[in-house]
């Protein structure tokens, strides 16, 4: 095998060299772009809609779509802190059990989708109605505060040079690495695109279709969860209004990293690639003094550029 | 490169009151020679863009941040950007740990349309509609529980994120401080009790909305519609009979003292400290007796704060 | 006579207004090469689609060694070691050659790698994979290019392949060779035999006379959902099995000894 | 053909029979849900969403998705009323000429969906935030008054016995037959089907794909336009806060109306039940007098039975 | 001779590191029905696709009627009259058979209501959809089922049927046969003889040596993305086409009159 053919194919690279290009152009620029430490700060922000990215990738690969992600994960954020400040739960029973809710969303939606074939569109669409009413029920809409340090520990961060990594990247990055393998080296990974690319192809072949859908759902809600603990331990705090806009972004994330809103084709790295470029784009924007509106002006022009170059590249390698 | 940058966080871009905002700080920066970086979130509640925001504009090198918080999610960042010799203002809406805060009573604010609606209304048995923001909202929470205190009804206290009922609460909905989405829940309250003669609304274009819907059912005469913010175009509505009196609060000033707090901390190193109500003034059409109120005049002045 | 693999009592499967399948027997028996035969819309597909698990008969019963089975989805029909390669082909076209072969089927890496990680052994499946399309004589440049960029006879040959490669008990072949040249063609008709040879019944449905006539031990005759005849094609020539096929003959005017 | 062949088949009832369901529920636990007046009030809250679904479903037919529709439409609104009230254009060309600007829109999706063959839900990702971005800093975020009253007239009503109908709603349905007539008898409108079902064989019989894909974002972006005229008619302002949500109502409203995500599949009169049904729920939650917080809850489930329902009576046709 | 109504020079097509054409020649003489034969893969395919304007080609010319012509696009080879039935058969699964027949060839109604409200002719669609597919003499309940519902040659039929009622100057069929019953692949060939006689050229693809001989006026045999040679069908025997096609033959060492 040559080195050609051990080099992901173009369409594959797209990302990266949108990134590539907005980090230039920032750096360029601004003075405080290209520094160790506002990496590792943009690496923190967007740590929080990269773990849900991942689960959101899982579920455009079968050719579905969450739209549930980020209320389920506010959910999540909401019981694991009320559990631990108001019950006195110890914080690891209390993570738990907010991973334990998320999860069961992804199960409700998973059986949904697959017990009574509803679009996965409608399902996640009521299911986030659903569970944004829970978290408003259940904490009052207070946000909950005296959540103990302990929950707090992947928000710290520790020296490498003179930048602060947080350890929840570092938790993110392996999260991505693991979910790469198991998309790429393990038959169930692996089923997960063949279910994408062609439903009833993979379910003559004597795959349980039903089960690898279902399964995607779960992990899904299992990565929430993970963020839900994330999202506490950056904020400090329960917040019942968090998860509103993450599903838009998730989305944007792995779609921009190159993985088909139809299924089957995409790779998860690309997806955390997607998440970064929209961290630089807002970082690099703030840091240039762009006002706000006109922040939404370019960003919404970069979004489309940014895979019209990975496009146009693509057409010149033919 | 010499003079001090500052940085401002709205709730969202969208609501005039943020839009005023923004304005009053970007002419008082350019007066007192400041420079005005500017961000907010998508929607009402997304602490997460708020929080980045205050991470980059860090990096960015401001050295003091005025906020309106979308939620105590923000504190630790907050916390973060303190640590780092940035001062950090709360505007309009309170959170623990800010240096200082220039705001304005949401829940006073709330209780002056309600005495003056119980005081407009007189005897008649009460049917009331109230037009909420949407679920969760601190300041949504607040003026409704405050216009159901000042008009009598037993109502949760100030620190309350529930939306409280009573019977004399006919009827309730949300509109997302969106005329059109006003203007639905108006003819939805209409037609589950066409007898109200109260309304509460969230903001003006949420009045301007249920206006429109009592005035196709015909029933436009004889309605008090109550609001907040004392904006310009509310104001002009309140002059118009739209409104009946609306509770004025002061965007325009609180961002004015913010930018000069900023500055004058860059340049004397004193940070600004405790809480400054930039005060709520009633305005109404028609003054009623016992209840204290300046007229549109006064209102058209004053509206949205500017000196 | 050797005993039965398979049989099928009074299948019926409709769609709709459609009736497919109008109350069709059929037999399969240890260790032969059986054709199945029609018209197009006869409901040749429709029968082994049943007979697979990909659709559930509205009728009927099936039995796989004399005992009742019941298939509600392909996997059922798998666990009992029958694969079948579907008329539509049943590939995924963004993956890999190597990786529709092994589909289902895939090989773990031997020791920790693949019994804790649970690592796929790429290498093996893709030695595997260039070794069975050797087989068929199928000119494929690379085994990781997706199914997608193949020839139509390429991709039938992919599909086949991998039927006869993990059958443990019966193959289910739907026209395989109708989108092979001669010499590919020829390539399936030599690993059927194989197949037939490690003692496994192969079932065969083919519009392809000479290849029927060149192979086949038994045909079964299928004509408006039903089984028209079964006939003995050393005993028959090709113009009446044509004939009984398209309605043209009453196979009860055959002679006993044409039938099987 | 007998009679049988002549019904639509089932899966096209659904959406009917989740609105029917719907309404016996309300008609039975409310008092003045079942008048009609209430209906023609409920068509009137949806006739601005019922529009933009239109162009929505048009687009989702040929397998894309428009994240841009409610901003477009709202910035539409904003030109038209600026135009008149500002500059006292006369309203006749006023109207156009926001309506020439919701056109443009469409058209320039439609050129990058085509010409740089990028995704429809990046294209229109970013679409959506320079509409949003346009909208704010020309109108300085306030809400123009003063719209002459000519403007206005699709706003008015006539009676029908006790029920006042709106024009604007009258022009919706017209609207709708207008689409469901092309789309069903003519041969550009079946290109549309034929394109979302399968692009490549669709562009290999000689079918100008692109040019169909064009035509329908460009015919999109006039939809917008004339929602842009009738929510001007309907709250009398020109209101750049207006148009956030809409593109969720109205894909809501398209899948609800059992139309295909993957394009290709779908009846434009079901987009018209799906509207209706979220209007309807909004109504009848209010008459029932759930608070908000359990509107948000109860419409979660709601949706997600509306289509069950629906799923499970094909089942059961079976 | 008659005159060479499709020429190409020189074609080469490469997807990626495949070539699969690799400078082949091909010419078409009015009247006459052409057979494309060659191994799987061996570039038949993606030599009508060029022709057709499916795809274009990276390098060579193609002259119509001894004009130079550039195809981009599929539709500017249907502007020219020439209609192609794709192997992997071009049709929209969920739209009906007398849709897809009057694929963007639709009637319209006569009158006002076909001029200015552009009506569809819905009812004439589905007579000559029932009449063409009658001539096929494949059994169709409905013209109004969606084509999914179909089996694999009935299928086939619906793409065999579009191409050659609409060509006006060259018709070119991708193995139209290959899912066909012996009944309904003789009623194709029966339809091909009919378009021959109308005067059109027809090229033919198929891997089925005896309809080829039945039918073929000329065979061009297509081996690793070149032409190997042109056979005259009525002077060669199958197994030696059949050696050329698969390279065990030299075609310089056949007997000149062989050629065509
Ligand atoms: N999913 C379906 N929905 C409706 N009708 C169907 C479906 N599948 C098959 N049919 C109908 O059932 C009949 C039998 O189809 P089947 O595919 O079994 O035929 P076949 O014998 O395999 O034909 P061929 O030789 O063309 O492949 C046909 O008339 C077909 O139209
Ligand atoms: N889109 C594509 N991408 C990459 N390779 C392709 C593509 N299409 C065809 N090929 C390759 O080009 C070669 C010729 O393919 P083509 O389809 O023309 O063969 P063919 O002669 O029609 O074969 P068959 O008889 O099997 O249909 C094959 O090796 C095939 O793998
Ligand atoms: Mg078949
Ligand atoms: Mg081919």
């Amino acid at each position: 095998m040559s080195l050609k053919e051990k080099l992901p194919p173009l369409s594959q690279l797209g990302p990266f060299i949108a990134l590539a290009v907005a980090c230039v152009v920032f750096g360029v620029t601004t003075d405080n772009f290209f520094t160790a430490a506002n990496f590792a700060l943009i690496l923190q922000q967007v740590m929080v809609v990269g773990v849900i990215a991942i689960g959101q990738t899982l579920i455009i690969l079968t050719a579905g779509i969450d739209l549930s992600c980020g209320m389920v994960m506010a959910l999540g954020s909401i019981i694991m802190t009320k559990f631990a400040a108001d019950f006195g739960l110890p914080p690891s029973l209390a993570i738990l059990c907010g991973i334990a809710v998320t999860t069961l969303f992804g199960l409700v939606n998973g059986l949904l989708v697959t017990r009574i074939k509803l679009p996965p569109f409608i399902v996640t669409l009521g299911t986030f109605n659903i569970a944004f009413a829970i978290t408003q029920l259940y904490s009052s809409a207070q946000t909950v505060t005296n959540v103990p340090e302990s929950m707090l520990w992947l928000g710290n961060t520790f020296s490498v040079g003179e930048s602060q990594i947080a350890y929840g990247v570092v938790l993110m990055v392996a999260l991505y690495l693991a979910a790469w393998y198991w998309l790429r080296d393990t038959a169930s990974g692996r089923h997960v695109y063949a279910v994408g690319n062609n439903p009833e192809a993979t379910r003559l072949v004597g795959i349980p279709t039903d089960r690898v859908l279902l399964s995607v759902y779960v992990l899904a809600g299992l990565f929430y969860g993970i963020a839900s603990l994330l999202t506490v331990a950056r904020t400090g705090v329960g917040d019942p209004n968090g998860g509103q806009t993450e599903n838009l972004d998730a989305i944007t994330a792995v779609v921009l990293g190159g993985t088909s809103l139809f299924g089957g084709r995409g790779v998860i790295l690309g997806t955390l690639a997607g998440a970064i470029v929209v961290g630089v784009l807002r970082n690099g924007l703030t840091l240039m003094g762009v006002s706000s509106v006109y922040q939404v002006l370019i960003t919404g022009i970069l979004v489309i550029l940014a895979v019209a170059v990975d496009q146009l590249s693509r057409k010149g390698a033919r | 490169a010499g003079e001090p940058v500052i940085g401002l966080i709205t709730k969202t871009e969208t609501n005039p009151f943020f839009v005023k905002m923004k304005e009053g700080a970007q002419a008082e920066a350019k007066k007192l020679g400041a420079k005005l970086m500017t961000a907010s979130g998508k929607k009402d509640g997304d602490t997460a863009a708020q929080i980045t925001a205050i991470e980059n504009m860090v990096t960015a090198g401001a050295k003091t941040i005025l906020i309106t918080s979308s939620g105590d999610a923000i504190i630790p960042a907050v916390k973060k950007a303190q640590a780092k010799g940035v001062q950090v203002i709360a505007l309009d809406s309170p959170f623990e740990g800010a240096d200082a805060l220039f705001a304005t009573d949401n829940y006073k604010a709330g209780v002056l349309i309600g005495q003056y609606a119980k005081a407009a209304l007189g005897n008649k048995p009460a049917k009331i509609a109230m037009l909420d923001l949407f679920p969760g909202h601190p300041v949504g929470a607040q003026r409704h529980n405050g216009f159901m205190t000042g008009f009598g009804l037993k109502a949760n206290d100030a620190k309350s994120n529930e939306l409280s009922s009573t019977p004399e609460t006919v009827c309730a909905a949300d509109t997302d401080g969106n005329q059109a989405k006003g203007q639905t829940a108006m003819e939805n309250c209409l037609q589950k009790d066409p007898n109200i003669n109260v309304v509460y609304t969230i903001n003006e274009p949420a009045a301007a909305g249920a206006y429109n819907a009592l005035k196709k059912a015909g029933k436009e005469k004889g309605v008090i519609i109550v609001s907040v913010d004392g904006g310009c175009a509310g104001v002009a509505d309140v002059g118009k009979g739209v409104i009946a009196a609306t509770s004025q609060q002061y965007p325009l000033k609180m961002a004015a003292m913010g930018v000069a707090a900023g500055v004058e901390y860059a340049k004397g190193g004193k940070k600004a400290s405790g809480y400054v109500d930039t005060g709520v003034t009633l305005i109404a059409g028609k003054a009623v007796p016992g209840v204290d109120s300046k007229d549109v005049k006064t209102g058209t002045d004053l509206c949205w704060g500017t000196k | 006579m050797s005993k039965l693999v398979m049989q099928a009592k009074g299948l019926v499967k409709r769609y709709g207004q459609v009736t497919a399948l109008d109350g069709v027997d059929f037999e399969l028996r240890a260790g032969e090469i059986l054709a199945v035969i029609g018209d197009n819309g006869a409901g040749k597909s429709s029968l082994i689609k049943a007979l697979s698990g990909a659709t559930v008969p509205d009728g009927g019963e099936i039995l796989l060694d004399g005992k009742r089975v019941q298939f509600r989805n392909p996997m059922d029909a798998r666990r009992e070691g029958i694969e079948c390669c579907y008329q539509d082909l049943a590939v995924a076209p963004a993956m890999t050659i190597a990786e529709n072969l092994f589909l289902g089927r895939e090989l773990r890496r031997p020791g920790f790698a693949g019994t804790v990680l649970r690592q796929l052994d790429k290498k093996k499946m893709l030695e595997t994979a260039i070794e069975r399309m050797a087989d068929l004589k199928v000119g494929i440049r690379s085994m990781t290019q997706a199914v997608e960029t193949l020839s139509g006879g390429q991709r039938q040959c992919v599909a086949v392949a991998r039927a006869a490669a993990f059958a443990r008990h019966v193959v289910i072949l739907d026209e395989p060779t109708a989108a092979l040249g001669v010499k590919e063609g020829n390539m399936v008709l030599e690993l059927i035999r194989r197949v037939r040879d490690k003692g496994l019944p192969v079932i065969l449905i083919s519009h392809n006379m000479p290849h029927v006539f060149e192979i086949a031990d038994r045909i079964h005759v299928a004509r408006l959902g039903k089984r028209a005849a079964v006939l003995n094609p050393k005993k028959i020539s090709m113009s009446d099995t044509v004939a009984v096929m398209t309605g043209a003959l009453d196979p009860a005017k055959l002679p006993a000894e044409c039938l099987a």
